[in-house]
């Protein structure tokens, strides 16, 4: 926002003062409020597409070349259902929820910076604002169960808001982290200190132990956080037919749709932007076009994560309740405070290549022990005999 | 003092109970099934079967038609394995008639049998990985290896998957070399499909943790309970009509049976498994045996055919279990006078309530899953 | 709903493409039509394997298959409809929001098929709720399934806005009268609103034919 | 084998009267034909002592004739792996009198086959834990799988393109539809 307005300044010297100003607003708004929901639209055809491959078929392909058109065939489909309203439910909240669903996945997008300085607001507690407003999102999914009237509704509710919270913790102590090492919370110094080495990829903070270690916790929080598959378990649609939007259709349930999708966008937008470098890459330097190759790189690794989702969605199984919340409380939750102490320990130690080996022996150790621990109660390997 | 701020006191708390009806329009019912679940919270307390949502009157039907006309009509009932069902059928009138059925036909049908169970497992696999939200993959992979072996059905009987392929006395059309060759190409194929399915699921730490000691079913019950086919097995019950009654020519081929030891979901998973390699050794024996001569039995007519009075029971070891056919023959002969199938799915289902209690809902549709029921055949 | 069907050309002749409302709604409503995940009998199974890799439905834009019919736009009626089970079908019918339809697969949803005879089997589901597309086989193949979309989508881009439409008619109400269970049969044994039998259905017996 | 079997039975359960009855002469699986107030320990008999663990099948059998349905059931024995010995019990047709004794005690498995049997053809089991319609909804009266069952008239008879071949059918192989039936007789009878 302030680098629009600099640059834009200028060119209305004569104007009125709040012009310029009201530009350097709407610009910002107009490109998350147009860009962003773009890309939930097409990601719902790449998903389409790559589950196809996955499974071996092709996909939507005909409406439109290679089916580019369908998500506005479904776009408009949507728009134009029936909307129905169970006779009991909460007719009020049961409207409001979608809209509660989509308004803090839009929010998040207001820090997450795509070329060096273009961040639509520039604010210095940017990471603190993003999980203020992310964890908003779950009320909209308790509010939508709750108000249906639907036993699995409710459940899906419930699951929501015991996934939520717990996953909350441990994505935020693994961000501390990150803001340990940066020395700030705003977003746009994270990514300034991860600037090093000749590529621009050498500072990127996944490729340090902690930073790697934190990168894997962030983006199993992430997921679970816009609960996509394996933990996907509040709308899991094997057990509890579509969970907390069971009873929403035509445009509400793309409000939801349009939030998940938009949530788990802006949580892989955050996770590239505090540990892969954010628009970090070669040639973001050169003039005058290195602002778009520092978009171009980070819309690329923003895709690169929206397909990992993907890829992961198309091949894994669900988890359980139970396991997802031990997962969260028994695994994430201690790797996340050791990581924290081994910040602290990488932040004093001089020599960094011993830095590096000491903190990957610690962070290894701490995860075979943790992985043990966990895993020695339920998994067995087995051998079967045959009948004589 | 310490007694007294010790955990709160359970009803002080006050819970209540949800009554949920999973079914019978759910994605993991496997069809029109119904279970009428009280939940404490996530946990399941009590859960009752309801079924009959796909009653469709198959004994009543056959006690009205000729008994060749009842053999379409079993291709229904699990419609998953078209081919064992018309061997449960032809076995048990042929059992009742006192007919021998030629060398090459009996074959023959355990080759269309074996790759039937090869296409059953596969299938139910993929289904009960479908209901652990694996968002299709298996089942579509499965699909695919089902396409094969349709394909071959197809070509031998005209139909992919209603075949009513099988005749008293025989099979209806005899299996040509090129058919032959096709299936010994399946077969030779197939491992490598189960390879990679394997690889891709087996050792997944999230299938282990969704599926080991899950839905424990001790040895007792399930014999108990007439638990059958590779249910009763991963419990450990040794007990496959293929060894004990050795019917058709099952005698005759080398094949080891796989016994599970705890009896859970997992269990019930890689039982299935196994069994369809074990499968894969009967087919390459058949293919490679296969005797020449007469497909069908000649001195059966098929016209006008009788069976003198008097009952009878007979039986198959089915994908799923044991299928037995009970028939009472009367008078005229002509037509069933009383016509029983023993749908090994239905009866698998006594002991759902027994696997599912104390276990999350997210368990329950994958303990039916492993169950693996069909509901033509559970409500016929 | 008349336009001008030379004015359209004339203008795309400049660059300028005029599509009138109702058929960019057709449009977007026959190319994303997503199937409630209802599989009653055995075609159900073909059902699923035309939407696997072989016959892949999903290049209609039509397996996202939803699991609730608050999200569904049309039911697939795969298999046998029994008495038991009706009542059921046709409150999932009502659940669904307009517009929907129906495809009623295979002989038995058609008619009762091989299993006509029994008695607790409905003689074809239109006879409580309206089918757009019926398709004959036991089971139809998946090949035989993309058809009948394909049939339904063009069905959809003839249909006009306002006229005709049950969803567009503010007097008639869309629920669909659920039948009760009762001792001996479904009460009322068919929806008479829906389902008329064919002309002189009832008065033709077996035994006239068989003077013939 | 099976007269050895009724002698067993018949030293270890005082007062049972068993009959031989036989099966078709090329299927050789002759039943046990026991009387109601033995059945129950007859069968527990044969689970105790002659491990016969694994009730496969149990299913109804309606006469008219006679009067009576009879209710089958098949066991093995899966420690043996030997079988199948039939029991048969029999209770008269009139609904109040149809009961027979549960065998659902012994075998659980006889559980859902019982309900089958009490739905279909209205055999009460005396003992079952459980015993409720199983295939038909509650409300339903009628016990259809009974040889005097009517069924509902919703069958419409259809003219058809292929009224011949279907009039063929009926002269041939005697199949009519079921609500076609009593006109045909009729029109046979003028």
């Amino acid at each position: 926002m302030e680098t629009i307005y600099q640059l834009i300044a200028g060119w209305f010297a004569g104007k009125p003062e709040w012009l310029p100003l009201a530009i350097a607003i709407a610009v910002p708004i107009l490109f998350i409020v147009g860009v962003y929901p773009a890309i939930f639209a097409y990601t719902t055809l790449v998903e389409r597409k790559a589950l196809g491959r996955v499974q071996n078929r092709y996909g939507p392909n005909r409406v439109g070349r290679w089916g580019i058109l369908q998500p506005l065939a479904d776009g408009l489909k949507l728009l134009t259902k029936e909307d129905i309203v169970p006779r009991d439910a909460d007719k009020f909240t049961h409207f409001l929820a979608p809209v509660i669903a989509v308004i803090p996945s839009v929010l998040l997008f207001a820090i997450v910076p795509i070329a060096p300085g273009l961040v639509p607001v520039n604010l210095n507690i940017g990471i603190l604002f993003a999980f203020a407003i992310s964890t908003a999102s779950v009320l909209a999914l308790f509010m939508g169960g709750w108000a249906s009237r639907n036993k699995f509704s409710l459940l899906g509710a419930m699951r929501a808001v015991a996934q939520v919270v717990s996953y909350e913790v441990p994505m935020v102590l693994a961000a501390v982290a990150v803001v340990m090492a940066a020395g700030s919370l705003s977003t746009l110094d994270i990514v300034k200190a991860q600037t090093r080495g000749g590529l621009e990829i050498a500072g990127w903070f996944v490729f340090q132990p902690w930073g790697f270690v934190g990168f894997v916790l962030f983006a199993i929080g992430a997921m679970a956080e816009s609960a996509r598959t394996p933990f996907d378990i509040p709308e899991a649609e094997s057990e509890i037919i579509a969970g907390y939007h069971t009873e929403y259709s035509g445009f509400k349930f793309a409000l939801f749709q349009l939030g998940e999708y938009l949530a788990a966008i802006a949580m892989a937008g955050i996770t590239v932007t505090m540990f892969l470098g954010g628009y970090l890459g070669p040639g973001i330097h050169i003039p005058y076009i290195g602002g778009f190759i520092a978009a171009f790189w980070f819309f690329l690794k923003l895709g690169c994560m929206i397909l990992l989702n993907i890829w992961i969605r198309g091949t894994w199984p669900r988890v359980r309740v139970d396991q997802l919340m031990g997962f969260a409380w028994k695994v994430l939750l201690p790797m996340s405070i050791l990581n924290i102490a081994v910040v602290g320990l990488w932040h004093f130690m001089g020599n960094k290549v011993l830095a590096w080996g000491v903190t990957a022996a610690i962070l290894g150790l701490a995860f075979v022990i943790l992985a043990k621990i966990s895993a020695a109660g339920n998994i067995e390997k087995r051998t079967y005999r045959y009948a004589n | 003092m310490i007694q007294q701020i010790s955990p709160i006191p359970t009803g002080m708390i006050e819970t209540q109970t949800i009554e949920v009806s999973i079914g019978p329009q759910h994605p993991s019912t496997h069809g029109v099934f119904r279970m009428d679940a009280v939940l404490d919270g996530e946990t399941v307390v009590g859960l009752k079967p309801v079924m009959g949502y796909l009653h469709r009157n198959h004994e009543q039907l056959a006690e009205r038609m000729t008994w060749l006309a009842s053999i379409p009509y079993t291709d229904r009932l699990d419609y998953f394995n078209s081919m064992t069902n018309n061997w449960a059928l032809c076995l048990s009138v042929e059992k009742l008639a006192g007919i021998k059925v030629p060398e090459r036909a009996e074959y023959i049908r355990v080759i269309v049998s074996e790759l039937t169970r090869i296409l059953n497992h596969s299938c139910v696999i993929g289904f009960m990985l479908q209901d652990l939200g694996a968002w299709g993959t298996p089942l579509l992979y499965a699909f695919r290896e089902r396409e094969k072996i349709l394909d071959l059905f197809e070509s031998l009987s005209g139909a992919r998957m209603m075949c009513n392929y099988m005749r008293f006395g025989g099979v209806r059309v005899d299996m040509t070399d090129a058919m032959v060759a096709q299936a010994k190409d399946i077969v030779a194929k197939f491992p490598r499909f189960l390879d990679e399915f394997e690889q891709l699921l087996s050792n997944n730490e999230v299938l282990l943790a969704r599926c080991q000691k899950v839905g424990i079913l001790p040895k007792e019950l399930a014999i108990n309970a007439s638990i059958s086919g590779p249910m009763a097995r991963a419990s450990g019950v040794d007990y496959d009509i293929r060894k004990v009654d050795k019917y058709g020519v099952y005698g005759r081929f080398d094949f080891r049976v796989p016994l599970g030891e705890v009896g859970d979901v997992y269990d019930r998973y890689y039982i299935r498994v196994l069994e369809m390699r074990e499968s894969i050794k009967i087919l390459n024996q058949a293919l490679r045996d296969l005797p020449a001569g007469a497909f069908v039995a000649p001195e059966v007519k098929l016209r006008n055919f009788k069976i003198p009075p008097g009952d009878g029971y007979g039986r198959v070891e089915a994908p799923k279990g044991e299928l037995g056919f009970y028939l009472v023959s009367d008078e005229g002969g002509k037509m069933p006078y009383r016509y029983h199938c023993r749908p090994p799915s239905f009866i698998n289902l006594t002991t759902l309530e027994d696997m599912c209690l104390g276990h999350k809902v997210a368990d329950v549709v994958i303990i039916l899953g492993s169950v693996d029921i069909v509901l033509g055949e559970v409500d016929r | 709903m008349a336009y001008d069907e030379g004015l359209k050309s004339e203008l795309q002749k400049s660059g300028i493409f005029v599509l009138p409302f109702e058929q960019l709604y057709n449009w977007g409503r026959k190319n994303s039509i997503w199937p409630l995940q209802f599989g009653l009998a055995c075609c159900a199974i073909e059902m699923i394997a035309s939407a696997a890799s072989r016959y892949d439905l999903a290049r209609f834009g039509a397996e996202v298959f939803r699991a609730t019919p608050r999200q569904a736009d049309l039911m697939i009626v795969a298999g046998t409809v029994t008495k038991k089970m009706l009542p059921q079908v046709v409150r999932l019918f009502n659940q669904m929001p307009e517009p929907k339809y129906v495809i009623a697969m295979g002989a038995c949803a058609i008619s009762g098929g091989p299993f006509k005879d029994g008695y607790n089997v409905l003689k074809g589901v239109d006879r409580f709720i309206p089918v757009d597309v019926h398709i004959p086989g036991c089971p139809p193949r998946p090949e035989a399934l993309i058809h009948a979309i394909m049939t339904l989508q063009r069905k959809i881009a003839g249909q006009t806005l306002g006229q005709d439409q049950r969803w567009y008619e503010k007097s008639a109400t869309t629920e669909f009268p659920i039948p009760a269970f009762g001792a001996h049969d479904l009460e009322p044994p068919a929806n008479r609103e829906v389902w008329q039998p064919p002309r002189n259905y009832t008065d033709v017996t077996i035994a006239e034919v068989l003077k013939k | 084998m099976i007269e050895q079997l009724r002698e067993t039975i018949a030293q270890a359960v005082p007062g049972v009267t068993l009959e031989i009855i036989q099966s078709t002469p090329a299927a050789q699986q002759p039943a046990l034909l026991v009387d109601r107030d033995h059945a129950f320990a007859t069968a527990k008999f044969l689970k105790e002592n002659q491990q016969l663990d694994f009730c496969s099948c149990v299913t109804g059998v309606d006469y008219p004739k006679l009067g009576q349905i009879e209710v089958v059931y098949h066991l093995y024995s899966v420690a043996k792996k030997t079988g199948p010995v039939v029991l048969k019990v029999r209770a008269p047709r009139e609904l109040e009198q149809c009961r027979v004794p549960s065998l659902t005690p012994l075998w659980r498995g006889c559980e859902f086959q019982e309900r089958e049997a009490y739905d279909l053809f209205g055999v009460k089991f005396d003992g079952h834990p459980d015993l409720r319609r199983i295939l038909m909804w509650d409300e339903f009266t009628d016990h259809p799988m009974r040889k005097d069952y009517v069924p509902p008239k919703d069958y419409e008879w259809e003219p058809t393109p292929h009224d011949d071949t279907l009039t063929r059918a009926v002269e041939v192989a005697g199949i009519i539809p079921p609500s076609a039936r009593e006109e045909l007789e009729k029109a046979k009878k003028k």
